[in-house]
């Protein structure tokens, strides 16, 4: 498979603070070819950023990749110091981060902070550098670029400071986006905006994005895969048809459950009862069982391996286990529901 | 462009309103202060004055009126250029202040620039390193030289640059009669500005240095690192420029700090300047000489943190989002 | 026809920038909410939610208006303890809501004794309330950075009902939260609307959270109500510009890729917060220009 | 077999106990890891200071004529100055003048700078700038010239004049740090909402104001301590701070300077040592108050 | 040390700073020796011998002088220096009412100064006066610069012209005071062409100036000129001085005009080791002192009690004043402590050390005396200074001032009519035998009402470089040890 952008490989990100090892990501893998656009799900705190952050190495100083390997463009860069990263970054990755609000720096002009991602590719002049900043502005769907690239990121609304960011990100022309909840501090109007923007630049330039959200909604309409993490690991992944109308694993079922959906009238809706692991002290097992009504006792002892369902439909959860009984493998629930 | 003048009015109203301020509080204190003025002028003699005498020689000096009085002539004396005579040196006060502007300027400036250099220098190299070896020493070293009584640290360099190697000179501003020379000017000051970078560097690197940390863990920095740049280049493209307003702010209060901190230096190195007088002047009531004094360094200090804030506004526009004035917002780490 | 609960007319919010515009942060709102009933409010970020429900739950003085407080006249600035214990809010942010240094018990006793409640019998109302938030008794002496959002915003919901409001504003409160806790707090607040009979202001930026919750939804912009009517009716037939490029970017949780257009000719369009309010259906309301 | 149908039986949620809170105090845990070296320093030269008369073996106040400017020896442990004082036993007594110096001088400077602070913090804006103003007028005028003037109006200084005056000329920085604080807490949505619910102005003070200002605030207090300290050698080096027949670890140095010429080292560095070993067990504890919050990881 | 090789030989001295080089306002310290000249001048003995003047008669019956003056003398800006000019500075320390007292008290005696001729002139007194001619040493000052203005602030006060042997060059506040060799000096012409003053007011300052080659001659305390001892390149000529060191109670000071407190003085005396203040704060380098004129060879009386440290005759004493020792180990009398305070002033340190030593030697026998260190003497209020006189010339020439009641220098107020009696014979009077009486006469009525606890005669320490040469020890110099550059015109320096 010589198109694959990105391949990780049982990584394992753990940090170190005072009270003690927080193991936030737990042996993923993860691979993403040219072009495709994959979604990160999960609830907040279960390491979706901490694996886009290891991707590019901007981890904090006392954050370590235990094990694993992550190759990008066929380089494994493992083992990359912070110089060689200096060349992957941008140039071969780019990353959009999630608060729009902050991640530009409030004091330099747009202009100056697109010149210094274009900067990268290019050794144009001034006057050229504008005109590709003006060019990428249009792009990302803002228009009069010319005038505004002199003025201060705090004279643009959150929606714009969001593109502008993309629009960093694109300048180097990187082959993969690794964009960390770029909407979540979004209206509904832009947020859906930003993800057709994403969506028409994977058709059209064959970049290839990794997107991490919690919001299922936005995974939908966007992904050509869903990945599901939950407490450090990824749960179950597959194509977008197959997540949405066949999850197996119960997380991923009671995560599509609790949303309002407008279908409903009643009053209530189901939710996951519990609260995620503390990821300090990881149960052993299952890390989902002890929210999971229909858990089983081998989900408190033993880590479930993943049991493909289809080519590309993979999920780690013992229901899958032909050894588990008819209610578990198939609840009521979801029945009903179909 | 359109000039701010409603802002520069009320700013030149600021200025002012405050040395009139100063003025009037250095003024009452210093007449409430015990001691004749009258001995700096007559010496000893005073005491042997016969009544008559002694109200004769008050009346002289308008020594005789109420405070406020006083006060209100001496504004209007000054308001026409005359500030009085130095009871002390028995010389017009603004003659005596000439003497010693140059001196002080001179190595207040030098001073305060290269406290801000390296302030700045020290500050960045701990960001770079944070946490690690080098922050440590330079924060462990900074905090040692910080709290050093800086007469002692001036004694110890007199000892040794001056007296035991016979390097640079101890004392005075230049070689005597030797005014003109700048050679000799700063010969003479390389000593002194060193006490006083060692006492007030720390001072202004931690500021400048924590405000940088804070920077550091914003999300642009990760935004810049993506851009595949490096670490200085983050540090002083990006970060410094986001706390330059508090480098100015911090600036301004730094005038005044380090014109403090030029009396000591002034007292160990017998340098001729405006710390020296104005201790003696407190010391012995010389009013005259003393508020002159005071307005100078006010003057300067007020108008310092004015252009600072001015700066500072024109810098970052997120600053005219909150009120109060410029260094009201710079949260100093150390007290002074 | 029998009196709201509270009753909201011609409330205004300015504020005055530091570059001495005048910002209009909530202009001239009147609506009434009826005892029991939940307002869903939905706008985009910066509209005037918050600053409206900080308005009514008293923490900023509103710059004209009165309210209605079950038919009594409260102007603007003058409000009754009364008045104050009926109406609490909860925020936006649990983070900031909760003073650092104090545990769960001590800000909820805090919220005890300020609302004047019986001294001595502090600890069994506070294992009350906790279990009626479904907060497990063993975080009650936890500091806030000891709870994650779900669990703080529960001790949030636990402050609020100790005053033992009337109305309870909910500024997005589950803005923070992901999907599985999101469906916790809902329920939560709709098990203890059914308990406690208060009314409910509902702030959100999620439109089928409002939808799914709210008896009557109100639509702002730039701080001006543009559609206020019965959910249902609201979201079936939006009336206004706005309102409908709201319901439009409803993204379902359904792959959908082909299926629905992208809305291109809604984006461009200018809408104008001007006109007033005309009642297009009984209850429904929507801004026109005339 | 008969393990994996065990294995796989249903047994529902909440199987495992969750690990229980332990809550820790947000003091509590400052106290917990305080810095080890420079408390048990600290503790040692304050306990020496306060049991002087047990350590001490000579008259502080004698002059051992017979023994001028002795090094270090076995029966003057730390030499003997000019006059022929005992340096060892003069330390320990100096200590506590300069001990009692640096708190005084910081109980003023922060009663004051914590009223002043409190009051233009909570004010409305007009009486907040003024005050801000006025602080700042102040702040203008060198305190080292504050304090020469003060000390005239005061005579002849003593310990606790000179704290006083210290005090009195230091606390503007702290006033506009407890100020800044407490514009931010008052802000802030806890204290919006105890308002909300009827607590008053000095209740919000007391509960929430104050509690949550108060640690950046104890760095500054301990820095100040440190500060007062130097100030006070340095006064008395420029001749208007104690008597110099009163020992404080501020005299002893401006003293030790006469001391320069005549090689005796041990006049000049052991008081400056114990000073500076000093100030730095307080700093290094103040700065472990102020890291406590913790302000997150450098992206660089 | 000599810089500036393009002005000749320089020489730099290290000294403390100056207010003013107006020799009649500044009679104390070293310049304005150099750049005025008196109608006399002392010679190494101390005595006046003429300077200005070639000659002078003295016609007893009339009291008047007659001064012949020095041909073709020119001040330094060029001008002819003629009688007018000592008319002017005569007429001005009698009649200016601004001139401290301390100085002009000398001159009341004068009655009128008429200008004969250009070269001559009569000063007429009203009442013997036995110092007369010591007080005409006094500078005489330029008539054309001064005449009409106030001489307290005129600018000439900075920037004065003199006849002396140096010329004022230079004034640079605060740093140095440079002075130009006189090439039409009517005397011996200085061999040093520059003289730098640095001002150097710190002590320790001094000595590393010294030490660095920054000065080439300063006066060092005598601890830090006991580190230049040993030195090969440095050379301490330890002066003789009349300066002497005392705790002179403040009588303007209801404490000290209380009868019961003034009965202490002469016994306080008994409880000083001056002998280890001595060896303490002067590293030996002074005497024991008992008397203001101990050191006058003609004078003194050395049959005086020498007050040494006594301590059973200080108890004796005590006990027979009725003082008794309090349960703190302080002396007390009628309920009340024996308690007063010193002040010293902070630039004089070895009078701060003697003041510490002497407070811990009292309470040793039980006095209890605080010292206060101050920036300045307040005379009216405080209670005792540690005050430093000196009386090297004619015994008139200082006693007179200091204890006769309501002289200019008595600033303590001192009154005691044995006293007064015995200084007025002393002054009125040209008789030397006679004269000689009456100071015996002053010493024994002094000594019973002392005006001070005296305590040490100190010396001079001037440390100099090895380049210079020049400076004796001849002669007994000053207060503050002034009188160093009597015979600077001998001085050298090489290079
Ligand atoms: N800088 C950090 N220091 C310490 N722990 C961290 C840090 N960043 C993340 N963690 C911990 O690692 C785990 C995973 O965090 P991560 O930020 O990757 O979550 P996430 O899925 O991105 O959550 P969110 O949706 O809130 O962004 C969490 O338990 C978090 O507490
Ligand atoms: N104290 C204040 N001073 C000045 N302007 C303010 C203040 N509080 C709010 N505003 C402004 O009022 C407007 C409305 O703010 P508000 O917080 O009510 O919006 P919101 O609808 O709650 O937005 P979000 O969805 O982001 O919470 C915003 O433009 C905000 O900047
Ligand atoms: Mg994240
Ligand atoms: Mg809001």
């Amino acid at each position: 498979m010589n198109n694959t952008v990105l391949d990780i490989q049982h990584l394992a990100v753990s940090f170190y603070l005072p009270q003690g090892e927080v193991k936030a990501v737990r042996g993923v893998s993860l691979s993403l070819e040219e072009g495709e656009i994959v979604v990160l799900a999960g609830e907040s705190g279960c390491g979706k950023s901490a694996l886009c952050r290891s991707i590019v190495k901007l981890l904090p100083r006392y954050a370590v990749v235990k094990s694993g390997h992550i190759v990008i463009g066929g380089h494994d860069i493992t083992q990359y110091t912070e110089k060689d990263m200096q060349a992957v970054r941008g140039l071969e990755v780019g990353m959009v981060f999630q608060n729009p609000l902050t991640t530009l720096n409030p004091v330099l002009s747009i202009g100056t902070q697109l010149a210094e991602a274009l900067k990268r590719r290019t050794s144009a002049g001034a006057r050229e550098l504008n005109e590709q900043a003006v060019g990428l502005l249009e792009q990302v769907g803002i228009q009069q670029g010319k005038e505004r690239l002199a003025m201060m990121p705090a004279e643009f609304s959150g929606g714009q400071r969001q593109r502008i960011t993309l629009a960093i990100a694109l300048a180097s022309q990187p082959r993969l986006l690794i964009a960390d909840e770029p909407t979540t501090a979004l209206d509904v109007t832009v947020q859906l905006r930003m993800i057709d923007l994403l969506r028409n630049l994977a058709k059209n330039s064959g970049l290839t994005v990794l997107l991490v959200t919690h919001d299922l909604g936005v995974a939908a309409r966007i992904a050509d895969r869903v990945g599901i993490m939950y407490a450090g690991k990824l749960v179950e992944i597959g194509t977008t048809e197959e997540i949405f109308s066949d999850p197996r694993h119960p997380y991923t079922q009671g995560l599509l459950a609790a949303l309002p959906s407008a279908a409903r009238v009643h009053k209530r809706l189901r939710s996951i009862p519990g609260m995620p692991p503390d990821m300090l002290h990881v149960p052993a097992g299952d890390a989902f069982a002890n929210r999971n009504p229909r858990a089983m006792a081998i989900d408190y002892e033993e880590e479930p391996p993943f049991f493909s369902l289809s080519r590309t439909h993979r999920a780690a959860t013992w229901t899958l286990d032909p050894r588990a009984p008819e209610e578990v493998r198939c609840p009521d629930g979801r029945k009903k529901d179909e | 462009m359109k000039v701010p003048y409603k802002a520069i009015g009320k700013n030149i109203a600021v200025f002012f309103i405050s040395l009139a301020v100063l003025s009037g509080v250095v003024f009452f204190a210093a007449s409430y202060a015990p001691g004749d003025p009258l001995q700096s002028y007559y010496g000893d003699a005073v005491d042997q004055m016969s009544t008559a005498q002694y109200e004769a020689a008050r009346h002289r000096w308008g020594l005789d009126q109420p405070v406020y009085k006083q006060y209100f002539q001496w504004v209007d004396r000054s308001l026409h250029g005359e500030m009085g005579m130095s009871l002390k040196y028995r010389e017009p006060a603004s003659r005596v202040i000439h003497d010693f502007v140059g001196n002080t300027l001179f190595l207040g400036i030098v001073s305060y620039i290269l406290i801000f250099i390296s302030a700045i220098v020290v500050a960045v190299c701990c960001v770079l390193y944070e946490g690690r070896w080098l922050d440590t020493l330079l924060s462990e070293t900074g905090t040692i030289l910080f709290y050093l009584p800086a007469f002692w640290v001036g004694l110890l360099l007199i000892l040794i640059f001056n007296v035991n190697l016979g390097w640079l000179p101890g004392s005075g501003a230049y070689d005597p009669g030797e005014a003109g020379n700048w050679g000799s000017r700063a010969e003479h000051i390389v000593l002194p500005v060193i006490v006083m970078l060692i006492s007030h560097v720390w001072y202004y690197a931690y500021m400048i240095r924590n405000k940088l940390l804070d920077e550091t863990r914003k999300d642009y920095v990760l935004l810049a690192k993506m851009k595949g740049l490096g670490r200085l280049k983050i540090v002083l493209s990006h970060c410094l420029r986001n706390v330059a307003p508090t480098i100015f702010s911090v600036m301004a209060i730094g005038v005044n700090h380090i014109v403090g901190g030029t009396y000591v230096v002034e007292a160990v190195f017998a340098y001729p300047g405006l710390g020296n007088l104005a201790v003696e002047s407190a010391k012995y009531h010389d009013y005259n000489v003393l508020m002159l004094v005071v307005l100078l360094t006010g003057a300067v200090v007020i108008a310092a943190g004015l252009a600072a804030q001015a700066v500072s506004a024109r810098l970052d526009k997120r600053m005219k989002t909150e009120g109060g004035t410029a260094w009201t917002k710079t949260n100093g780490h150390l007290p002074s | 026809m029998n009196e709201p609960l509270l009753r909201v007319e011609h409330i205004k919010k300015y504020f005055t920038l530091p570059s001495g515009r005048l910002l209009k942060a909530v202009d001239d709102l009147s609506f009434s909410v009826r005892t029991g009933e939940t307002i869903g409010i939905i706008g985009e970020s910066g509209c005037g939610k918050s600053t409206l429900a900080r308005v009514l739950a008293g923490m900023i003085t509103p710059t004209a208006g009165n309210l209605y407080f079950k038919g009594q006249c409260i102007p603007a600035g003058k409000r009754n303890r009364n008045l104050q214990r009926a109406i609490h809010l909860v925020f936006q942010d649990s983070d900031s809501a909760f003073d650092p240094r104090m545990s769960v018990r001590e800000s909820l006793k805090e919220a005890l004794y300020l609302s004047g409640q019986a001294q001595g019998e502090d600890n069994r109302r506070i294992a009350e309330l906790l279990q009626q938030v479904g907060l497990e008794n063993r975080y009650v002496h936890a500091y806030p950075s000891e709870l994650s959002g779900g669990q703080r915003q529960r001790a949030a919901i636990a402050r609020a009902l100790a005053t033992r409001p009337q109305l309870l504003i909910a500024d997005e409160p589950v803005a923070s939260l992901d999907v599985s806790i999101q469906a916790q707090i809902i329920n939560l607040l709709a098990d203890l609307q059914e308990q406690e009979k208060f009314s409910m202001l509902f702030i959100a930026h999620d439109l089928a959270v409002v939808r799914h919750i709210s008896d009557r939804t109100l639509v702002m912009l730039a701080g001006k109500i543009m559609e206020i009517g019965p959910t249902e009716d609201l979201f079936t037939h939006p009336a206004h510009v706005y309102t409908q490029l709201l319901s439009d970017s409803i993204l379902p949780a359904k792959p959908h890729k082909e299926s629905i257009a992208m809305t291109p000719h809604l984006w461009g369009k200018d809408i104008s917060a001007a006109g007033c309010l005309q009642e297009i259906r009984p209850g429904h309301y929507v801004r026109r220009e005339i | 077999m008969d393990k994996n149908e065990r294995a796989f039986t249903v047994v529902g949620a909440g199987r495992r106990k969750e690990p229980d809170v332990i809550p820790v105090s947000p003091w509590r845990q400052v106290i917990a890891d305080i810095p080890r070296v420079s408390a048990v320093i600290l503790l040692l030269v304050v306990l020496g200071c306060i049991l002087a008369p047990c350590i001490a073996n000579h008259d502080p106040e004698a002059f051992y004529l017979q023994h001028l400017n002795e090094p270090p020896n076995h029966e003057f442990y730390f030499g003997t100055d000019m006059l022929g004082r005992d340096i060892f036993s003069v330390l320990w007594y100096g200590g506590r003048l300069s001990l009692v110096i640096g708190v005084l001088a910081t109980v003023v400077s922060s009663g004051i700078g914590m009223v002043y602070g409190c009051v233009s913090g909570t004010a409305p804006d007009w009486l907040d700038s003024a005050l801000m103003r006025i602080a700042e007028i102040l702040c203008s005028i060198p305190y080292l010239l504050l304090q020469l003037l003060l000390l005239a109006c005061i005579g002849q200084a003593h310990v606790i004049s000179i704290s006083l005056v210290i005090g009195v000329t230091t606390w503007m920085n702290l006033a506009r740090i407890v100020r800044s604080e407490v514009r931010q807490i008052r802000g802030s949505e806890y204290v919006l909402a105890a308002r909300a619910m009827g607590g008053g102005f000095f209740y919000i003070l007391r509960h929430h104001l104050l509690p949550n200002f108060i640690s950046p605030v104890l760095f500054m207090l301990v820095s100040s301590i440190g500060i007062s300290m130097t100030m006070e050698a340095t006064l008395s080096f420029l001749g208007i701070g104690l008597p110099t027949e009163v020992t404080s670890w501020g005299t002893m140095l401006a003293l030790s300077t006469r001391a320069l010429m005549t090689d005796s080292w041990w006049i000049i560095i052991i008081p400056g040592c114990f000073l500076i070993i000093t100030l730095l067990c307080i700093t290094h504890i103040g700065h472990h108050l102020r890291r406590e919050i913790n302000r997150g990881s450098s992206n660089l | 040390g000599s810089q500036g090789g393009n002005a000749g030989k320089t020489l730099t001295f290290a000294g403390p700073d100056y207010k003013t080089l107006n020799s009649i306002l500044n009679t104390h310290d070293e310049l304005p020796s150099l750049i005025f000249s008196g109608l006399m001048k002392y010679d190494g003995q101390n005595k006046p011998v003429p300077d200005l003047a070639t000659s002078y008669d003295f016609d007893k019956n009339t009291l008047t002088y007659t001064f012949h003056l020095r041909k073709n003398v020119t001040w330094h800006d060029g001008q002819p220096f003629t009688a007018d000019d000592v008319k002017f500075t005569l007429d001005t320390l009698r009649l200016n009412k601004d001139i401290d007292d301390e100085i002009s008290d000398n001159y009341k005696e004068i009655k009128a100064v008429d200008v004969v001729d250009p070269q001559t002139v009569k000063v007429e007194l009203s009442k013997p006066s036995a110092a007369m001619l010591d007080y005409l040493t006094i500078g005489i000052l330029p008539k054309h610069c001064l005449e009409g203005k106030d001489i307290m602030t005129d600018p000439f006060n900075q920037k004065p012209i003199g006849t002396g042997r140096y010329k004022f060059v230079s004034w640079d506040k605060g740093q140095s005071i440079i002075l130009q060799k006189n090439d039409k000096y009517y005397g011996t012409i200085p061999k040093i062409d520059r003289l730098i003053f640095k001002i150097i007011p710190d002590e320790t300052a001094k000595a590393a100036q010294l030490k660095s080659g920054g000065a080439d001659v300063a006066l060092l305390n005598a601890k830090d000129a006991a580190t230049f001892r040993n030195n090969n390149h440095f050379k301490v000529y330890d002066c003789q001085t009349a300066d002497f060191r005392a705790i002179g109670p403040n009588f303007k000071n209801p404490y000290w005009q209380n009868p019961e407190h003034q009965a202490l003085i002469p016994v306080l005396g008994y409880a000083l080791d001056k002998k280890a203040i001595i060896a303490g704060v002067l590293n030996g380098e002074g005497e024991a002192a008992y008397s203001p004129i101990q050191l006058n060879a003609v004078y003194n009386d050395p049959t005086m009690d020498h007050m040494d440290y006594n301590p059973t005759l200080f108890k004796q004493r005590m006990a027979a004043l009725g003082w008794k020792l309090g349960s703190d180990g302080i002396y007390e009398k009628n309920g009340e402590k024996l308690s007063f305070s010193v002040d010293a002033r902070d630039f004089e340190e070895e009078r701060v050390d003697m003041a510490k030593i002497a407070s811990a030697q009292f309470k040793k026998l039980g006095v209890d005396m605080k010292v206060n260190v101050v920036p300045k003497f307040n005379w009216k209020t405080m209670q005792c200074c540690l005050i430093g006189q000196a009386t090297p010339f004619d015994p008139d020439a200082g006693l007179y001032n200091f204890f006769y009641t309501g002289a200019g220098a008595n600033y303590t107020d001192y009154s005691n009519s044995a006293v007064d009696a015995a200084l007025a014979a002393g002054r009125n009077s040209y008789d030397v035998g006679m004269r000689k009486n009456a100071y015996i006469q002053f010493q024994k009525a002094w000594s019973a009402h002392p005006a001070f606890i005296m305590i040490a005669f100190i010396h001079g320490n001037y440390v100099a470089t090895n380049k210079v040469t020049g400076l004796t020890t001849d002669r007994i110099l000053g207060h503050h040890a002034a009188g160093i550059f009597w015979n600077v015109e001998n001085w050298d320096i090489s290079e």
